[in-house]
């Protein structure tokens, strides 16, 4: 059995009536890229909630690096190194990008109220230093240098994704979780973003959870793609395999004519 | 344990409960629809209750006459405040309309000072018997009546805000200014009608009050007093005000009752809605009929 | 929080260190230093009532900057402030009355206390939000109000309690001239505790949880110990400010610490700038001297002749409070981001000069 | 000296504005009065009123302004908060201050009693303090139980807000109470702002209070009677000096019967030599001649002029200094400033004793249809207990 | 892209906008002249990468803008031949011009229901609940969700927020990404419904969109923004045809379309500027 980061056993989530996820399971190779599809509604966005730690399965267990972390608190799973960026942008608004991704780093430091203000007179500020040096390399990374000292509430989309990306970065997660990376952006973006997720999954290692509903994305660049449908789980696979299944063309891609791609497939 | 004591405590705390409740109605109106705290809320019952006993007293015009006409003041009144002092706030953080609303309450408490001086004046006498007894306890016609009228403005406040379209804009525009905007609802004119109505309803409360203890600044105090009750109900349920309001009532009569029969630490019909205040907010923290915010993600 | 620095041209940073400093270029950080110099030699140029206002700016101005640390970096309002001042004012009396501690140790044990205190009443912000947080802390102010009253042990019941003055080497700053100086520091002090605490792990926690609570602990933040740790470090500049009030009027009152102080308070933090820690000062500032000003306008109005009635002389009490009501509606409406944006944008403004962008 | 500075600390606007206006009125046409008319022999009063709204912090800060920027040699002070704050500075500073507050803790200049907490050597006012006019009233309510035969122990209870004014006198007053036979029952806190307070007069009403000591001043006052009108309740209401004047029936109205309520001194309308010098001062503010001046107003009067005495003779034993004028307090006894016989009660102050006066006289108010009738019931002398100096 | 706009200026265009610039809070400017033609019943659609000024220009065409602290501070909108930059945003509503905005922005503590009645606040006549039907029958999805709409996932959102503009019946919508978030096959009935709507009810479109290829195929005629200009324009066709355009904003020029998983580091950009 491959060496799994991740493990989804049997996760059921209910909203009142509505029935989110049922017995969803799935696990995920570390170091792999990992896809996650559906339509809208499906239950995507759910099942990362639930591995982040937003909510509670009523049912299953999940078990990330070793930990069973079903009842652990979002900031103790961040801790244990997993990191997620959001559909619907969830940046500290009033804050500058570069203290956006320093709360990323959040876990890593180690000063407090008391030897934080001590600042000249306690490790605080080279910890401080220490730690800006890695986030200024991730924006460079991520190409956002010229906004860095920006407000993030005033970013175009666009950008706001790409520091949310650069946020979770920061928090050296093993496993990252992104939630629609390319929703609004442009082909050259999405070139872009594309490039940045390989690299950090290439160079840093660092295994990828992500939903898309661009195809073209999905298919060149994950290694197992899972698709949602009602909550329930379709079809794991690779991406050749799932793009042909007939469900899948159905609910999801109703791509008869779609020449476009066809020709990705 | 004195019962009579208990029973009539009780009684008088569902009546003043009620009166909170009709204030708090109008707390909630205007925090529905425009995300505002109004903090001034006290000085308008203070200005409602000044200009009818200014109309009834100055202008001797019989009660009903001044009441409706000091109410009509009041709607403009509300409408003014909201165009002159509010309008240019309309898209700026709320915490600085917050602030907007409190320096409105110490400029108007103020001026009423200023005008009316500091000594309270009595209503001329409106009703012929002035207190009818219930259980043993005699309790004033004028207050009753306002029973009556906060069940009116509570109905009519609830199918407002469920079915009519302005109340829909309404509830739009405290959720999002500009969204309101873009879809054709003007914010100046659902602020204007909140304020409005606020107004008047609280001018209402402010004239019972007024009859019954006499007109002087410290009406505005009821102003406070309503935060918990409204809390309690939960911000944003017009129901929730009229039972919080009741509840914060009976509770100051209890906490009276046991403090002076058992306890004696005084001042706890005062103290102690704010401690089951701080209780209840543990167990229901959106108060007892408040709905969740949506924490989604 | 600006979206430009503004740094004049050439005026490179060539390390982190450098970009982090509290202070954006030479020229201020001489500014403050020429500032701080020049408030030490205030008691030898002013006299006792200018002294009496900065003594108020420093200790009301060290409160507010817990408030604004609480509303405008965490975003939770808070109503009880005036109590917290006023509990660590009788803290730090009871302390020194009580066990005899010295007053300089008092004072900070005092903002220790209060602290606690304020984690207490800060214990529902785990669980409640927004305006319900607010009333809770609306609660907090009547409760212990009526705790002051009430308390003999602690603060000499509704008599109020005495404070003895600050003493150090057997030195008894019972002056204004004197305290002036323990009150400098004090500021000094707290200010830069405040900007370093904003720059640093824990402050941008607040801001986080303040700006998007659900990501913030998602990445990492622990949301209840950073909603309980603003409440305990606002409170705790509140009873820093309260022991500093106390030891200067060397009298504590059960009734000064009303709701009408926690507003005032808030009047402060929000003319300020929410979150800028030299707008809190600023709007201190402006808080302080809004009533003396006032205080001078209303001598001219009793002057002129019209003003010499009897409707405005014994209304002048009234026009003045009408008057403060009226300069913060009127200050919120021209510039509702507070001082603090101002001063941003004045800023700017030279930064470009003379293109308009 | 051609002039020397006075401060006047007044309330105008804050919660003791229903009779600290009048009050302030008394003091400053006094002060105008002295001024126009030659002065402390030749010396003009410079003065300063602030109304400070019964804000403590801020009666501080304009004592320390007036201090340092207009080297003040007397002070007349208001309310009892911002007076007991002040205590130590004036007593270090050596300014006399003249309050209305009437708090027993300031009759102790040496701290003899063990129950005073600070000595008060600069503080003065004229009146009786709030414990004696309250022991007076008990006093008084004893007898009148008697007379009205009424059966077992008589029950009295202390109703007020937890607030240092109307607190001043609780302990002592109760302890008398006790003394001459009264079951003293738990005090009924009402607020100081008026309201609704039916809630407490229920309870009043269930314990049977028969004799209700009211702490309280102005509407909050009113807000009582009313609502245990309302409420029906069956007890003797006994105000303190501040809870008792014209403007109480009048605002009341038809709900106010047999209001017991202490003064010092006479009213408007009565014929007493030293009124017609009180009314020339009235005319300063009040040049028709149209106002009739409530007692309150008259012992503004008085304050100054006590100070204006023991100005003379400071200005005759050395200057006008803070030291001076107290000494000047302390130079005769029994004495009334000149001119104003039979409006102010002789008093006499020593620098062991600051018990001006102990002499209570007891009015009883109806309101009818219209009309305020007053009329006096007894006059009240009490000891010089060594143990009630300072309590 | 001067002599492309003055042919279109022809009188039957219903929005111009003429030359604008938007400055934000007093010091950022945004736009820096921007000219665009909406003839009427057409679609027209604005391209460009992000933090262009897209969503900034159909601020300020709604009046949005000062809500944010905005200005256009030079230039002017025309709608309909009526001056509008200078109006209040709910009276361009009333006018006949509806905007969608980005990221959704639905009113999350309502009901769907509530939500689409909402969007017809403007509207006087009593075929609401039609309409209602109508948007039903667009995406069903949204008649089982009784709930409150913030507890919507992000797709049934953007539909939410589609529905809702079609209820106002407007003479004119300008779209704000239509299609983020959106599962490929409701991108397709999104622009079907685009498509449909204006064809059928002769609404006019300004549509700001990321997904190139489905935008131009849906329009008439396109304009390039970038860094806050047009750096292109032209009919459907021109822009199909043109080299950068495939490149940068279709795909595949004229080779295959490059996996993305093969994709330099280092990639040719090209920018007009
Ligand atoms: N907190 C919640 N309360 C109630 N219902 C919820 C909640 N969160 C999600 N849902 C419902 O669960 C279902 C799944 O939502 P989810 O957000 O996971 O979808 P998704 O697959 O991410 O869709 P999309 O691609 O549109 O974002 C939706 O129907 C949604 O309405
Ligand atoms: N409220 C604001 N205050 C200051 N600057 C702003 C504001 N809104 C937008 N901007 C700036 O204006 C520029 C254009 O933003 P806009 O949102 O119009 O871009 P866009 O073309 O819609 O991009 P995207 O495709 O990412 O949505 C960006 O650089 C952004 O930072
Ligand atoms: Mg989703
Ligand atoms: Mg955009």
């Amino acid at each position: 059995m491959p060496d799994s980061i991740l493990q989804v056993n049997d996760v059921s989530l209910a909203f009142g009536g509505v029935k989110a996820l049922t017995e969803v399971s799935f696990a995920v190779e570390r170091g792999s890229v990992f896809s996650i599809i559906g339509p809208n509604g499906a239950g995507k966005t759910s099942m990362l909630n639930c591995v982040s730690g937003r909510y509670q399965p009523q049912h299953g267990l999940i078990n990330f690096d070793g930990h069973d972390v079903t009842e652990l608190k979002p900031n103790d799973r961040a801790r244990l190194g997993m990191g997620r960026t959001f559909q619907n942008l969830a940046l500290f608004g009033h804050m500058t990008v570069l203290d956006n991704i320093m709360v990323g780093r959040h876990h890593l430091m180690k000063n407090n109220w008391l030897t934080g203000p001590l600042y000249w007179a306690s490790p605080a500020q080279k910890e401080e230093l220490n730690h800006r040096r890695e986030v200024e390399e991730i924006i460079d990374f991520l190409d956002i240098t010229h906004v860095r000292k920006a407000v993030a509430g005033t970013l175009s989309y666009g950008l706001r994704k790409r520091v949310e990306l650069a946020r979770a970065m920061a928090l050296k997660p093993k496993l990252i979780l992104l939630d629609e990376p390319m929703a609004g952006m442009n082909l050259e973006e999405k070139e872009d973003m594309a490039r940045y997720i390989l690299d950090l999954n290439e160079e840093f290692g660092i295994t990828v959870v992500m939903i898309e509903h661009d195809m073209g994305v999905v298919m060149d660049i994950s290694h197992q793609v899972m698709v949602l449908d009602f909550g329930k789980r379709l079809i794991t696979g690779l991406p050749e395999q799932v793009m042909t299944d007939e469900h899948v063309k159905r609910a999801y891609l109703g791509l008869e004519d779609d020449s476009q791609l066809e020709e990705a497939s | 344990m004195n019962f009579e004591l208990l029973l009539q405590l009780v009684i008088n705390g569902l009546i003043v409960g009620l009166l909170y409740g009709v204030v708090g109605m109008c707390f909630v109106l205007v925090y529905k629809s425009t995300q505002i705290v109004n903090f001034a809320q006290g000085e308008f019952l203070l200005i409602g209750a000044w200009a009818c006993w200014a109309m009834l007293v100055y202008l001797e015009l019989p009660f009903f006459l001044g009441f409706f006409l000091s109410l009509g003041f009041m709607a403009l009144f509300g409408v003014a405040i909201q165009m002159i002092v509010l309008r240019p706030m309309i898209g700026e953080p709320i915490i600085s309309v917050i602030m907007i609303t409190i320096g409105l309450s110490i400029f108007f408490q103020a001026l009423t000072k200023w005008i009316f001086g500091v000594a309270p004046q009595s209503f001329p006498r409106v009703f012929d018997t002035q207190t009818i007894n219930i259980a043993g306890l005699n309790i004033e016609l004028a207050y009753l009546m306002s029973t009556v009228i906060a069940l009116i403005i509570m109905v009519g406040f609830f199918l407002f805000f469920k079915y009519s379209k302005h109340g829909l804009a309404m509830r739009a525009t405290a959720f999002d200014q500009q969204v309101a905007q873009s879809l054709g609802i003007s914010v100046k004119q659902v602020f204007a009608m909140s304020w409005g109505i606020a107004a008047t309803v609280s001018a209402t409360a402010g004239v019972v009050i007024g009859m019954v203890n006499g007109v002087s600044d410290s009406l505005s105090v009821i102003g406070i007093k309503v935060f918990p009750a409204v809390i309690l109900g939960g911000l944003d349920s017009i129901v929730g005000a009229i039972v919080g309001g009741v509840v914060i009532g009976v509770l100051e009569n209890l906490a009276e009752f046991f403090d002076s029969q058992y306890l004696h630490i005084g001042n706890m019909y005062d103290i102690a809605p704010f401690y089951v205040l701080l209780i209840i907010l543990w167990f229901k923290p959106y108060g007892l009929f408040g709905t969740k915010d949506i924490e989604r993600i | 929080m600006s979206s430009l620095s503004m740094r004049p041209c050439g005026d490179f940073r060539t390390s982190y260190k450098q970009d982090n400093t509290i202070f954006e270029t030479k020229t201020i950080r001489w500014f403050t230093a020429v500032i701080i110099v020049a408030a030490c030699a205030v008691p030898f140029v002013f006299d006792a009532y200018y002294l009496t206002l900065f003594i108020q700016v420093s200790y009301l101005g060290i409160a507010a900057l817990g408030l604004n640390i609480l509303v405008g970096f965490t975003g939770q309002i808070s109503l009880g402030h005036g109590a917290f001042f006023g509990f660590g004012a009788f803290a730090s009396a009871w302390l020194n009355t009580q066990f005899s501690i010295p007053v300089v140790l008092t004072i900070p044990l005092a903002g220790f206390l209060t602290m606690a205190v304020g984690m207490m009443f800060g214990m529902p912000a785990a669980r409640i939000k927004g305006l319900y947080l607010a009333i809770a802390t609306l609660a907090a102010q009547f409760i212990l109000e009526d705790f002051f009253a009430r308390a003999d042990w602690f603060s000499g019941g509704s008599a109020g309690s005495m404070a003895e003055p600050v003493t150090l080497f057997g030195f008894a700053f019972d002056s204004d001239e004197s305290f002036f100086y323990i009150a400098l520091f004090a500021l000094v002090f707290m200010y830069i505790w405040g900007c370093n605490l904003m720059r640093s792990r824990d402050g941008r926690a607040f801001v986080a949880v303040r700006d998007h609570y659900l990501s913030a602990e998602i990445m990492g933040v622990k949301l209840n110990k950073y909603r309980l740790l603003s409440f305990g470090i606002s409170s705790f500049y509140a009873g820093i400010g309260g022991a500093l009030y106390a030891h200067y009027l060397g009298y504590v009152s059960a009734e000064g610490f009303t709701l009408m102080m926690s507003v005032q308070f808030l009047a402060m933090v929000i003319i300020g700038g929410l979150g800028s820690i030299n707008g809190t000062l600023m709007g201190c500032v402006f808080m302080v001297l809004l009533p003396e000003f006032l205080a001078g306008g209303v001598g001219l109005v009793k002057m002129t002749e019209w003003g010499n009635t009897p409707m405005i002389t014994d209304g002048l009490a009234y026009i003045k409070e009408m008057a403060i009501g009226l300069v913060i509606i009127l200050f919120l409406i021209f510039e509702p981001e507070g001082l603090a944006h101002r001063w941003q944008q004045v800023k700017n403004y030279w930064k470009f000069y003379p293109f308009a962008y | 000296q051609e002039s020397v500075f006075v401060g006047h600390l007044a309330d105008m606007s804050g919660p003791t504005a229903f009779v600290g206006k009048m009050y302030a009125d008394g003091v400053r046409d006094a002060l105008t009065y002295i001024n126009n008319t030659g002065g402390i022999d030749g010396t003009a009063l410079e003065f300063e009123t602030i109304d400070y709204a019964y804000k403590v912090p801020q009666a501080i800060a304009s004592y320390k302004k007036w201090k340092s920027r207009n080297n003040m040699v007397a002070m007349q002070g208001w309310g009892t908060a911002d007076t007991e704050a002040l205590i130590s500075f004036v007593a270090k500073d050596k300014i006399p201050v003249y309050s209305a507050s009437y708090s027993g803790h300031l009759t102790d200049p040496m701290g003899k009693n063990p129950k005073t907490k600070k000595p008060a050597p600069y503080n003065f006012f004229y009146g009786a303090s709030y414990s004696d006019s309250c022991r007076g009233l008990v006093q008084w309510a004893a007898q009148d139980w008697q007379e009205k035969r009424g059966k077992g122990k008589p029950k009295f209870t202390h109703i007020g807000a937890n607030h240092p004014y109307p607190n001043a006198p609780k302990a002592a007053c109760a302890a008398y109470a006790e003394e001459l036979g009264f079951e003293v029952m738990a005090p009924v806190v009402i607020s100081m702002k008026p309201g609704d307070f039916k809630a407490q007069c229920l309870s009043l009403k269930s314990s049977a209070t028969n004799y209700g000591y009211i702490g309280n001043l102005g509407g909050s006052v009113l807000s009582l009677v009313k609502s245990c009108n309302t409420v029906g309740t069956d007890l003797q209401f006994m105000a303190n000096i501040w809870g008792g004047d014209r403007l109480i029936f009048e605002a009341a109205g038809d709900g106010i019967k047999d209001y017991i309520f202490p003064t010092m001194g006479p009213f408007w309308s009565d014929d007493v030599a030293g009124m017609a010098l009180v009314r020339e001062i009235s005319k300063v503010s009040d040049p028709a001649g149209e106002q009739s001046r409530v007692h309150h107003y008259m012992r503004g009067v008085c304050s100054v002029y006590y100070m204006k005495e023991a100005m003379l003779w400071a200005k005759k034993n050395g200057g006008i200094t803070g030291e001076n004028v107290r000494n000047g307090m302390y130079a005769t006894k029994d004495w009334v400033p000149a001119g104003l016989e039979g409006v102010c009660l002789p008093a006499t102050w020593t620098a062991e004793d600051h018990r001006g006066i102990n002499q209570v006289n007891i009015y009883k108010g109806n309101y009818n249809a219209g009309d305020v009738k007053i009329e006096k019931v007894t006059e009240v002398t009490l000891e010089r207990r060594a143990d009630w100096l300072g309590f | 892209m001067a002599e492309a706009a003055e042919a279109l200026s022809t009188p039957e265009s219903v929005l111009s906008i003429n030359n604008i610039e938007v400055v934000y809070d007093e010091v950022i400017q945004v736009l820096r002249g921007v000219s665009i033609e909406v003839p009427q019943g057409q679609i027209v659609t604005l391209l460009g990468p992000n933090g262009a000024g897209k969503s900034t220009t159909l601020k300020a065409i709604s009046g949005l803008l000062r809500t944010e602290n905005g200005e256009v501070t030079r230039g002017d909108i025309h709608f309909q031949g009526k001056r509008i930059d200078k109006q209040a945003p709910e009276q361009v509503v009333r006018d006949g011009l509806f905007q969608v905005m980005e990221g959704r922005r639905i009113i999350e503590d309502m009901t769907v229901i509530e939500n689409l009645k909402l969007g017809a606040y403007t509207r006087t006549d009593g075929e609401i609940q039609q309409d209602i039907d109508m948007v039903f029958s667009y995406f069903p999805r949204l008649q089982e969700r009784t709930g409150l709409a913030g507890y919507l996932s992000g797709g049934e959102q953007q539909m939410l927020a589609i529905g809702r503009a079609l209820m106002a019946r407007p003479k004119m919508i300008c779209l704000d990404e239509p299609s983020m978030g959106l599962s490929p096959l409701l991108v397709k009935e999104v622009f079907g419904i685009i498509d449909k709507i204006n064809k059928e009810q002769g609404i006019t479109m300004l549509l700001v969109e990321q997904n190139a290829n489905y935008a131009l195929k849906a329009a008439d005629y396109g304009y390039i923004m970038e860094s806050g200009k047009i750096v292109l324009d032209g009919t459907k066709q021109q822009l199909l045809a043109n080299e950068d355009v495939k490149e940068f904003y279709l795909g595949g020029g004229n080779e295959e379309r490059k996996s993305f998983k093969n994709l330099k580091s280092y990639k040719r950009r090209k920018r007009w500027l």
